[in-house]
């Protein structure tokens, strides 16, 4: 099996299913003649057309609506945004249509559409290259959220979220695009959304992190046996393996890069606090960035979570 | 260069039916005496249907509804065009246009009473729901006219929007995609001039909206919107030019707001009772009606007959609307997504 | 003093506001002229001056744009968006610019505006016309959040938000616009932004509800003793006086009408299981509206938490 | 009506400096040789400063960078009219303008090397934060010129932003804004031809960006955007009408992108060298000297000096950077709100 980057793992998802699917198309800014600015749909334009491959003008609300009406006609589109922090334009489109297609129209038109982005920080780039803001995704209903976080299930989960009849934002973790490599086989294989994956198992302490910041935990040492969580799909989550794993371990710790208020991990915390606070035996822990403007570059380090500060989170349970 | 005049670009106007009901006979499209008759008699459903839903609001067995009065031209005569597999997304105020394409008029009037079960398009037509977020839903005309020329099918696009909608980003990012892509795509304003309290002249600086076509590299007409004539035929000639593959038109229609925003609106606070009777002195159904007389395919008899006729459908679907068993909780959950998430599921058996 | 309904609190706040500081004006759509589709903004065009109380084309981004800019120049602007629906075209210029123009400038520029917009549901208006999206506000930082649940702290805390050197959004329940009636002082007077206000004294649960569902949670009968908290102000948050209240009394209920998953509610259960768990006698209980899409008016009191269902969390949390 | 024009539109092109270096007499504009060698001087010191920062990036001692070789003239031309009171928006590639405007070289540096520090403008200018959120900073002009006339103050306000920006749904909000409002404001466009890899034929079917104006019921002008005395006179012009209650203008300036989007950015992947060639051959600082030498005010010896005090400014420009401690963690709190909340108070003391 080839040993591929996230960046490559995706691309081959994108060439694989556009061969096999043809209401499967890509449209953004630069994904076509550029091959996307991180070279994620590289190749893709000559292999498909620029009839299928699309370069826009520089319109996030326009491209997300467009994906929009695109879905409804009964095409797959697979949007870009070219960063997360870009996205904000289209949330508009995203919450007032994609959203709601299916309900407001009684099943009549449906939205199946992919809106992928790069996602997280930690790769030194100018403002709003970084943003993590997932969680105001994952508030109002009818949106899937997924986030990969290795090249092995951005492939399954990629090929599982252009399959899927509802919209669904894929957030591609950018520190990651070539950090790791990972088997990844040729196969057509799905990751199906909503499944947690337990990618460590243990006694402890239960850790959720997804995205970039599930690679941090890893890297976290530790003497404590913990039961690492990565989500994959944050809606719809799948409550029954995180709270499997609580009732186990008894402890929690929640990993996320975005700002603590609201963040994910306040809705995984309250749940456990209502549906499995009995057999807590310590609080639970949140270690995410301040509540404060993600920084430029020079100050990055101090905002994003550090290993240093989830294993001081992982001490601090354990004396419970 | 140096300084000279490197564009040139004009924006024409159009008028076919005088308000004392004559043609321009060279512009004047060949419509049989059929056809203009079933221009009247929606236009006549039209309104007779405004009337009864504005009754009905007012017995509280509506909600919140917005009345078309006096742009029946503009609606009746675009909508009249188009082919059952076009692709349709009406803004709000757009009772005209369904009814022209044979959307179930109970079902229209469902939704006003607010349920989304009126909302869901017969499967053999492609309307779109009704858009409230003005000008939101352009963006979605475009992506479906990218997605018809990708399949190849033979099928237009048309999107009605007000005068309002022309100042959100939404309208431009899509007139500037349908531009570059040069989609069969035909674009409808309702220049009724008023977007709740704020005039056209409050909305933009432009002298006329048509000419903001020209942004984005395609034709921009303006016509009269209370001549039935001049908006069928602009539209006819869009249409004709997106299924040949020459791209969008943006077509103008000037008309009027002659009632209140809405049901919850009280226009006499902000514009006066001259202009509006000024344009209610222009009304379309009237400017027709004359024209039909002097060709001798309108009598008393024959307008008698045919608001009994709307009527008669409009009672009928008011009794469907009351037999209508009240919408199931369930369906919230039935309809958000294609399966419900395990936190649904649960909620879904609470409710 | 006078029997005001908070439609003529908001409007005498904005009044004398303008009357004392000359650096106040007011933009939106229909604003001037009409008074505002709730008559909030009443007169003041005819007091004021349409320059100073501006009606604005139909371009919700445009209006906090300028807004910001104003801001900048060192005006105090106080934007309208018509109905919370509409607000999601302007996210982007509240998420990248508003909230972080101190930052991003050092202080050099700020951005001391309110964005007032009528929210919540309730009213059986159309579609977007219901919204109750405040964790979506919330979870981005350098943005004030703050909902009045009266007539009388609506006036002093609008006062507050339009004082204050950021920005704050202002979400005024449209339920209550014209259901309740309070003294109102004529005077000057402002309710602190970040201090939440206990409304009732109790000792078995605290209850924790903003705008309108505060009126529903006063409407819930039972025999326990509540402790009723009004946050008034979501971001920043009083936690201090709410987690006083939870050690207290060792249970909580959250009522938000916004659906249940990342709601604002999260953010309450999950500091109170991060901070005050060990004094928990119960799980934190959440009433809110489920995870679909708010629906037109036929189902809408299906969506909304009623006091029956507030009285069965009660009577829940009662039982540990 | 019936069929008739209702708006004629033209859009004016303005060059006057010819690639030979010769003006077109009757439009040049009574600039002093003081002026031109100004200018000059500040172009110069703008490509300087564009090559000294590609060659830090390199080193790693910048974070990814946007050149703006070829856009010299289009920069320090519309920049070098405007006074110290006035209000700059300007997008992430106008070093040129913050270079005229005399924004200190370390904050420019120090701002790419990824330090909020270097977006404080000091308190004489009213340069707001570089906007890289692609025409999202359009707004903000908008409303700064509508504070500015509220307040009465003789200030005007200008905005700078790409050929991709017209795109978006911000810049048709503002403009339209700026149009109904009639502000001082001055919409310049670097019209450099490409977004990243999409050139301006796949941005918009329009034939000119100044024809955008029209939509918005004010002028648009396109200038030779390498040529800076049409660029400083349509500029000197606009600032005239802006300053004198005429409205607002847009300045389209015909440029190009000769260098790679940023640092990161490979163009040899989307467009040829040919047409980089072409263009790099209508360097407006080769333009420029042409015009002075055969004015007697540009000699090899001058322009030597020149580039010696441009590299010295830069050089001690970069001493300040590399002198300046890090950042304050700390900054994070102390700028997000006025005064932290109880949680980033506590969250404040941890890092
Ligand atoms: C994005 C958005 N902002 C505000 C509103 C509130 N609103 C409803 S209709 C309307 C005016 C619309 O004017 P126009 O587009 O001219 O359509 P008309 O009402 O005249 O048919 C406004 C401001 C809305 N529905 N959507
Ligand atoms: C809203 C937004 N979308 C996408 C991007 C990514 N991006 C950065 S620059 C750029 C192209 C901008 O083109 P143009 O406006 O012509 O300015 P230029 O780069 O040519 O100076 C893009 C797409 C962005 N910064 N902002
Ligand atoms: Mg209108
Ligand atoms: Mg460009």
């Amino acid at each position: 099996m080839a040993m591929l980057t996230m960046v490559q793992s995706i691309n081959q998802a994108l060439s694989q299913e556009m061969a096999r699917d043809n209401r499967v198309l890509l449209l953004g800014e630069d994904v076509g003649r550029d091959g996307g600015v991180f070279r994620v749909s590289e190749g893709l334009q000559e292999q498909f057309g620029a009839e299928r491959v699309i370069d826009t003008p520089l319109s996030e609300s326009g491209i997300v609506g467009a994906a929009i009406g695109m879905a409804a006609y009964g095409l797959r589109p697979v949007a870009e945004i070219q960063f997360m922090g870009f996205i904000y334009a289209a949330l508009d489109q995203l919450y007032t249509h994609a959203a709601r297609l299916r309900t407001r129209s009684r099943g009549r038109f449906t939205c199946p559409m992919v809106v992928r982005t790069p996602y997280g920080g930690g790769i030194k780039a100018p403002e709003l290259h970084e943003e993590s803001s997932e969680a105001l995704l994952c508030h109002l209903p009818g949106i899937k959220v997924v986030v990969p976080s290795g090249p092995y299930n951005a492939k399954g989960l990629l090929l599982a979220a252009i399959r899927d009849p509802d919209p669904v934002i894929f957030l591609e973790p950018t520190r990651l695009y070539r950090m790791l490599r990972e088997e990844v086989p040729e196969d057509d294989y799905t990751v199906p959304l909503g499944s947690a994956r337990i990618v460590k198992e243990g006694t402890d302490v239960t850790v959720v992190a997804w995205g970039s910041m599930l690679e941090r935990v890893f890297k976290t040492e530790t003497a404590h046996s913990l039961e690492i969580i990565d989500p994959q799909t944050l809606t719809p989550f799948d409550w029954e393996t995180l709270l499997i794993s609580v009732k186990k371990t008894g402890r929690l710790i929640i990993v996320h890069e975005a700002p603590k208020t609201v963040g994910f991990g306040a809705e995984i915390a309250a749940t456990v606090a209502e549906e499995a606070i009995l057999y807590l035996r310590a609080p639970i822990m949140r270690v995410t960035a301040p509540d404060v403007v993600l920084p430029l570059p020079k100050l990055i380090d101090h905002y994003l979570p550090t290993t240093e500060q989830i294993r001081t989170a992982i001490d601090d349970i354990m004396r419970y | 260069m140096p300084d000279q005049i490197c564009a040139s670009l004009d924006v024409h106007s159009l008028s076919i039916l005088a308000p004392d009901g004559t043609v321009d006979d060279a512009l004047m499209p060949p419509l049989t005496e059929t056809d203009i008759q079933r221009l009247y008699e929606l236009m006549v459903l039209t309104r007779t249907f405004d009337q009864r839903a504005i009754a009905l609001q007012r017995e509280g067995r509506l909600g919140t509804y917005p009345p078309s009065l006096g742009q029946e031209a503009a609606q009746v005569g675009s909508a009249f065009v188009l082919q059952a597999n076009d692709w349709i997304f009406p803004s709000f105020r757009e009772m005209g246009v369904q009814l022209t394409l044979g959307y179930p008029i109970n079902q229209i009037l469902q939704y006003w009473a607010g349920d989304e079960r009126g909302q869901q398009s017969p499967p053999q037509l492609n309307i779109f729901p009704v858009c409230v977020s003005v000008g939101s839903h352009l963006p979605h005309a475009v992506g479906t006219a990218m997605a018809a020329r990708y399949r190849q099918d033979p099928v237009a696009v048309a999107a009605w929007f007000g005068d309002g909608a022309t100042s959100k980003g939404d309208f431009h990012e899509a007139f500037n995609m349908a531009g570059v892509f040069k989609l069969p795509l035909v674009f409808i304003c309702q220049n009724n001039q008023w977007a709740i309290s704020v005039p056209v002249k409050g909305q933009t600086a432009s002298s006329t909206l048509a000419q903001k076509a020209l942004s984005y590299g395609f034709e921009g007409v303006r016509v009269d919107g209370n001549d039935v004539f001049a908006v069928y035929r602009a539209t006819r000639d869009a249409l004709n030019k997106a299924r040949t593959g020459d791209g969008p038109t943006f077509i103008e229609c000037l008309t009027y707001r002659v009632a209140d925003h809405t049901t919850s609106d009280d226009a006499g606070r902000y514009r006066s009772a001259d202009e509006v009777a000024t344009w209610s002195a222009r009304d379309p159904l009237l400017r027709l009606e004359l024209h039909m007389e002097g060709r001798g395919i309108w009598s008393k008899e024959y307008a008698a007959e045919t608001l009994q006729r709307a009527t008669s459908d409009i009672d009928a679907a008011i009794e469907v609307l009351e037999t209508t068993e009240a919408p199931d909780p369930d369906d919230m959950f039935a309809y958000c997504l294609s399966q419900p998430g395990q936190r649904q599921s649960a909620q879904r058996k609470a409710v």
